[in-house]
């Protein structure tokens, strides 16, 4: 079942247009990467889908239903979460807070979700009472991931979840990653570590100048010819 | 500012940038005005952004941007131009015009470039030595046909394994 | 679109309208009177024309955030007086200086006081710049609201000084019996019509000399740093420099409307600079009329005095004693209103910043220096990427 | 020529000057951030022994008044650091809600700039509403009275925030605009004050309020139950609003709006919700405020913007943002501002700063700028 599709989504920030047509489909349990040369719009792509920038032309389904331009509250709501590029977390709220952030919207009692989340973060559970602002890097990209999985998405978009960190910690996060698709969640990942991101997709997109480029699995495209060419050269 | 201001901003010794200057020595910062106006509007139309020169820079996109960057370069006369991934976010018409320039001004007028850039047709096209970094260190050095064929280029790119 | 455009001349001639009429109106049709009450109106309309410019220097053009301008006003006005005033003599008015009389050992100068006043305008527009200097260098390099809030404080900080230090100023009792130029040399009842002829003609200059200084390379600077304070400081040019000369300009402009304000009164108190007054109003003015233009800074001048006047003529007419009793309250509120309604509804003001490169080219010359290329440029890009 | 002059001080003076001092805050991070809060912590504690021992009376006033504003304070706090602008209209809108309690509890508007009407039934009029509680001038009526205004002042600011500020914000206006609206605002709200209940100083109680003498050992000190009530009203609040803040959901999304904007967005958090319980938070403690300034002094409309500067040095001196800081800024504010009546800084008997009262508000300012220059996060501050 498809979980998430963006059909001929045009989208950019303020006069200046910077996805001319782009679209995506996402089934149901799959880790899905796009990837793409710098300015080709695969961060606008995942902010247009999950409604932080409106969508000027296209449409976005979200579990069969248009959720086109609807803010992010909502999306949270039906169940997608967006990790950000940086300043992931919030610095001067303890990593116990930033989880109860994540599960604002929660009606009911999320505390026994937060031992479940800090639990697939152990070096996190750790320094569960410190402020995130005092979490090193990957720590950081860790609670992020942690705060997003508080609201039980069934779909989450990481942007560069392994941008400036150190090898050993991208290695972990990319671990992590694979960890919560097990879980059955459905991930849309952003990224410029090609190789790393394709390994463990299993489907991969690629952007160039606001348009699909390619399209295919992750062990297709990593072979691909082209995909050299695309990836390397505009 | 538009992109006329933009260029005329940049060079610097200006007499009329002394505030004592545009009231007691006009008629000096008028034709030092015109000169700069000149070269401006030279530059302009040497990357094509003549056509705009009364635009807001603000409402260019990103590949004018980048023109309008590279002319900014352009104003102070220099001799040895740095240019950061000028390929990224530009779309293939204005790739071309820039491509242009930059051939132009090297082989032309002389100016060297040096350029940083993951665009490989880019690359080709344009530079005769490259050096490939990876993980921090130069991997090779050379002309663009020697560094396609390297296999360490390759590897670092897309891995090795796969080639 | 059509109205947008309108709006501007509409509420020039509404104001226009309402300064000539109401005034006729209540002096029965008096034309002398009404003569009379207009040269007031259009020399205080001028006086606070020159310290908007200033203020336009400063937030229009450069980008500093000055809630502070009652202190740079009050420098200049007093730095007038004082320097204006001959020495003080009673033992119940006391302040420093009064250098007026003492430059009459100059034979030049015995027969009147013209250059008193220009010397006082000069002194002003140091002091004042002086003053800027001296805050620049802590505050200038802090955040918009800081600067805002730290400029609003020095200037009420100063105004505790003028106020509690009796042997500086005069204290809350103010300077009174300052010097007004040329005034021997006309009838008391033309002096209005000359005095608004100098207080033209200073607006006239400073307004050119603004216009000369922005039109050119170092108002281009100011202009590229307001929007952009890296790129500038990448193309080669003193950031902090400039932003103090703009800072220290509009300062010294200030001064000069602070030294003709005390002139035209004849005395200055220290009641006047409190920041509502001396501060506020010239941020409406200059967002009524549009920052970043000198023309619209003067238009705003004019309109936001006009409605301040026009409600004080309103209290000559048959009304309820309620409503007669609270006029100036309501003045103040009409002039809160009116900024909060421009800044929500129309946040260019009337007359927005114009697109003008230079006074000393044209907006465009000559044709393309290589000639025009085969086929006609597309209007625009393609959709940008 | 002048322009020569100043381009020549730049270069020789100020330059090498900020240079140095940039150069050296690059250099030692952490050692200028300790110098800096330790530079205004031993300053505010050699003035604060200084003063306990010659004039404990003015720092007991002081503490007073630092109470006073700190409740005003916080609510200043909370807005600049979750709305990200300067409320210039705070002080104003402290003494509209200490003139809606006196309205509530006499029923009193001008009809006149100087003449009086009464409504014929106020809060004042119920049994025993002006019968003083123990020691206290004043009755239940007041407290009642209270109450009502930070309702209508809390709602005062939200109607503000819906037809000002929001569409400021969505026009993605910037801070000056906001100040200079915000000051505006400032301005239509004392004319309204003025307009509604006229120029003259009023009292809630009027009469002599006799004060208790109280032994120290050292000092005798005299306190009226007034003002031992308004500590404990401010302390009691400032605890309240740290509890909210750190224990209850609003206040954490309060602090993560505060701390990051778009994230609390991207979590799912409705950051205009929050923006309107800030303003909530801050109509009612700043009404309350209001209310015990005026017991503390009296109500005048122009009191408001002379509290202006005073509420932002506490809040810059705290921090932007920090309920805790505000608290020790207002503090520090209020004991220095008193203490300050009492200096005489005499050298060799010449009278150098015979600092007057009509200094007191400069004291705060000259605070203000000192923490900006030396350590502009403020004390409670954690981002550089």
């Amino acid at each position: 079942m498809t979980v998430l599709e963006a059909r001929e989504v045009v989208s950019g920030y303020g006069e200046v247009e910077i996805l001319h047509g782009v679209s995506i489909k996402v089934e149901e349990g799959e880790i899905v990467t796009i990837i793409g040369p710098n300015g080709a719009g695969k961060s606008t792509l995942l902010k247009t889908v999950f409604g932080l920038l409106p969508c000027k032309r296209g449409k976005v389904f979200f579990g069969g239903e248009d959720v086109t331009g609807k803010s992010p509250q909502v999306m949270a709501r039906k169940g997608m979460c967006y990790v950000p590029q940086s300043d992931n977390v919030f610095p001067s709220l303890t990593v116990q807070e930033n989880l109860e952030m994540g599960a604002f919207i929660r009606r009911d009692d999320y505390r026994p979700k937060i031992e479940e989340v800090l639990a697939l973060f152990p070096d996190v559970l750790e320094r569960r009472y410190t402020r995130a602002g005092k979490l090193s890097g990957g720590q950081r990209q860790m609670l992020a991931l942690a705060r997003a999985l508080m609201l039980e998405p069934s779909i989450l978009l990481l942007d560069e979840p392994s941008a400036s960190l150190a090898p050993n910690m991208v290695e972990l996060v990319f671990s992590k990653i694979l960890d919560i698709n097990r879980s059955g969640v459905a991930i849309v990942m952003v990224e410029q570590n090609a190789r790393e991101s394709l390994k463990l997709s299993h489907r991969g997109y690629i952007l160039a100048m606001g348009q699909n480029r390619l399209e295919g699995t992750g062990e297709s495209l990593l072979d691909n010819e082209e995909m050299g060419k695309a990836y390397l050269g505009g | 500012m538009t992109v006329l201001e933009n260029l005329m901003l940049v060079p610097g010794e200006q007499l009329g940038e002394k505030l004592w200057g545009p009231w007691l020595l006009p008629f000096l910062v008028r034709r030092q005005e015109r000169a700069i106006q000149e070269k401006a509007l030279e530059v302009l139309d040497f990357v094509d952004l003549w056509h705009l020169r009364n635009e807001f820079a603000g409402n260019l996109s990103s590949g004018q941007k980048k023109l309008l960057e590279l002319a900014r370069t352009l104003m102070c006369d220099p001799q040895l131009v740095l240019l950061d991934e000028p390929g990224a976010g530009v779309n293939p018409t204005l790739m071309k015009r820039l491509v242009a320039a930059i051939e132009e001004l090297c082989y032309e007028k002389g100016i060297t470039f040096f350029i940083i850039e993951h665009d490989m047709d880019l690359v080709t096209r344009l530079c005769n030595p490259v050096i490939v970094l990876g993980e921090g260190e130069k991997i090779a050095e050379g002309m663009p046909e020697e560094i396609k064929a390297d296999e360490r280029v390759l590897e670092a790119y897309l891995g090795g394994q796969y080639q | 679109m059509k109205a947008e455009r309108l709006l501007t001349p509409l509420s020039f001639l509404a104001i226009t309208a309402a300064v000539i009429i109401m005034p006729a109106e209540r002096s029965g049709w008096n034309f002398d009177s009404v003569i009379s009450f207009l040269t007031a109106f259009a020399t205080t309309v001028a006086i606070f024309a020159v310290i908007t410019l200033g203020l336009n220097v400063q937030w229009g053009y450069t980008g500093v955030f000055n809630f502070g301008i009652a202190g740079f006003f009050m420098v200049g006005a007093y730095t007038a007086a004082v320097f204006t005033k001959s020495p003080a003599e009673s033992e119940f008015v006391r302040y420093i200086g009064g250098f007026g009389d003492s430059l009459a050992f100059l034979p030049f100068l015995d027969s009147g006081q013209w250059l008193p006043f220009v010397f006082g305008s000069v002194a002003a527009a140091l002091m004042a710049g002086a003053l800027a200097f001296a805050l620049s260098i802590p505050t200038l390099r802090l955040r918009a609201d800081y600067l805002a809030i730290s400029t609003i404080g020095i200037a009420e900080l100063l105004r505790a000084v003028v106020l509690e230090e009796r042997g500086l100023v005069n204290s809350a009792r103010g300077l009174i019996g300052i010097p007004r130029p040329f005034h021997d040399f006309f009838e008391p009842d033309d002096y209005k019509f000359v005095y608004f002829g100098i207080a033209v003609l200073v607006l006239i200059v400073v307004f050119v000399a603004v216009e000369r200084g922005i039109r050119s390379p170092w108002g281009r600077v100011l202009r590229a740093l307001r929007e952009d304070e890296l790129t500038t400081a990448a193309s080669g040019k003193n950031v902090f420099g400039f932003k103090m000369q703009g800072f220290i300009f509009g300062a010294m402009i200030m001064g000069i409307g602070g030294s003709i304000y005390a002139y035209e009164r004849g005395s200055v108190s220290p009641d006047t600079f409190t920041p509502f007054f001396a501060t506020f109003i010239f941020w409406v003015m200059l967002m009524v009329g549009g920052s970043g233009n000198n023309r619209g800074a003067i238009l705003g001048a004019y309109i936001v005095w006009g409605i301040w006047t026009i409600s004080l003529q309103l209290q000559g007419y048959d009304m309820p004693e309620f409503v007669r009793s609270r006029i100036f309250f309501v003045r103040d509120l009409l002039i809160g209103s009116l900024i909060v309604i421009v800044l929500l509804l129309r946040p260019a003001g009337l007359i927005p910043e114009e697109r003008k490169v230079s006074l000393f080219i044209g907006r465009d010359t000559g044709p393309r220096p290589r000639g025009p290329t085969a086929e006609p440029q597309p209007p625009d890009e393609p959709p940008p990427d | 020529m002048v322009q020569a002059i100043v381009q020549i001080l730049i270069t020789t003076f100020v330059e090498p000057l900020t240079k140095a001092l940039r150069n050296a805050r690059e250099r030692y991070p952490a050692l200028f951030d300790i110098l800096g809060a330790a530079a205004i912590w031993l300053i505010f504690a050699a003035l604060v022994l200084w003063a306990i021992t010659s004039e404990a009376q003015l720092v007991v006033i002081g503490i007073i008044v630092g109470s006073i504003l700190a409740l005003g304070a916080i609510g200043l706090t909370l807005i600049y650091g979750i709305m990200k602008f300067a409320n210039f209209a705070h002080g104003d809108t402290m003494m509209l809600g200490a003139y809606v309690a006196f309205f509530v509890l006499t029923g009193t508007v001008a009809r006149t700039a100087r003449e009086d009407t009464e409504l014929p039934w106020s809060i004042g009029s119920l049994p025993g509403a002006l019968e003083p509680i123990g020691k206290l001038t004043f009755g239940y009526g007041l407290i009642i009275g209270t109450l009502v205004a930070a309702v209508v002042i809390a709602l005062f600011l939200v109607a503000l925030n819906h037809l000002v500020y929001r569409p400021l914000r969505k026009r993605g206006s910037s801070i000056v605009v906001f100040a200079v609206t915000s000051l505006g605002l400032a301005m239509v709200t004392r004319a309204l004050m003025l307009i509604i209940w006229g120029p003259d100083p009023r009292v809630y109680v009027s009469g002599i309020h006799i004060a208790d003498k109280y032994d120290l050992g050292f000092t005798t000190i005299t306190l009226k139950a007034d003002q031992i009530f308004m500590f404990a009203v401010a302390i009691v609040l400032t605890v309240l609003v740290y509890f909210l803040l750190f224990r209850t959901k609003l206040g954490k999304a309060m602090r993560a709006v505060t701390d990051n904007p778009d994230l609390a967005r991207v979590s799912g958090i409705d950051t205009e919700q929050v923006f309107t319980w800030t303003w909530v938070i801050g109509g009612a403690l700043v009404a309350v405020a209001g209310v015990l300034l005026a017991l503390q002094t009296q109500l005048n409309p122009i009191l408001g913007f002379v509290l202006l500067l005073p509420l932002f040095a506490s809040t810059i001196l705290g921090g932007i943002g920090s309920p805790q800081g505000a608290l020790a800024g207002a503090m520090i504010i209020g004991i220095s501002q008193e203490v300050s009546v009492g200096i005489d800084l005499s050298i060799g008997g010449l009278e150098i700063l015979p600092l007057a009262p009509a200094y007191k508000f400069s004291v705060a300012v000259v605070i203000m700028i000192f923490t900006l220059l030396v350590r502009p996060q403020g004390l409670f501050g954690a981002k550089a």
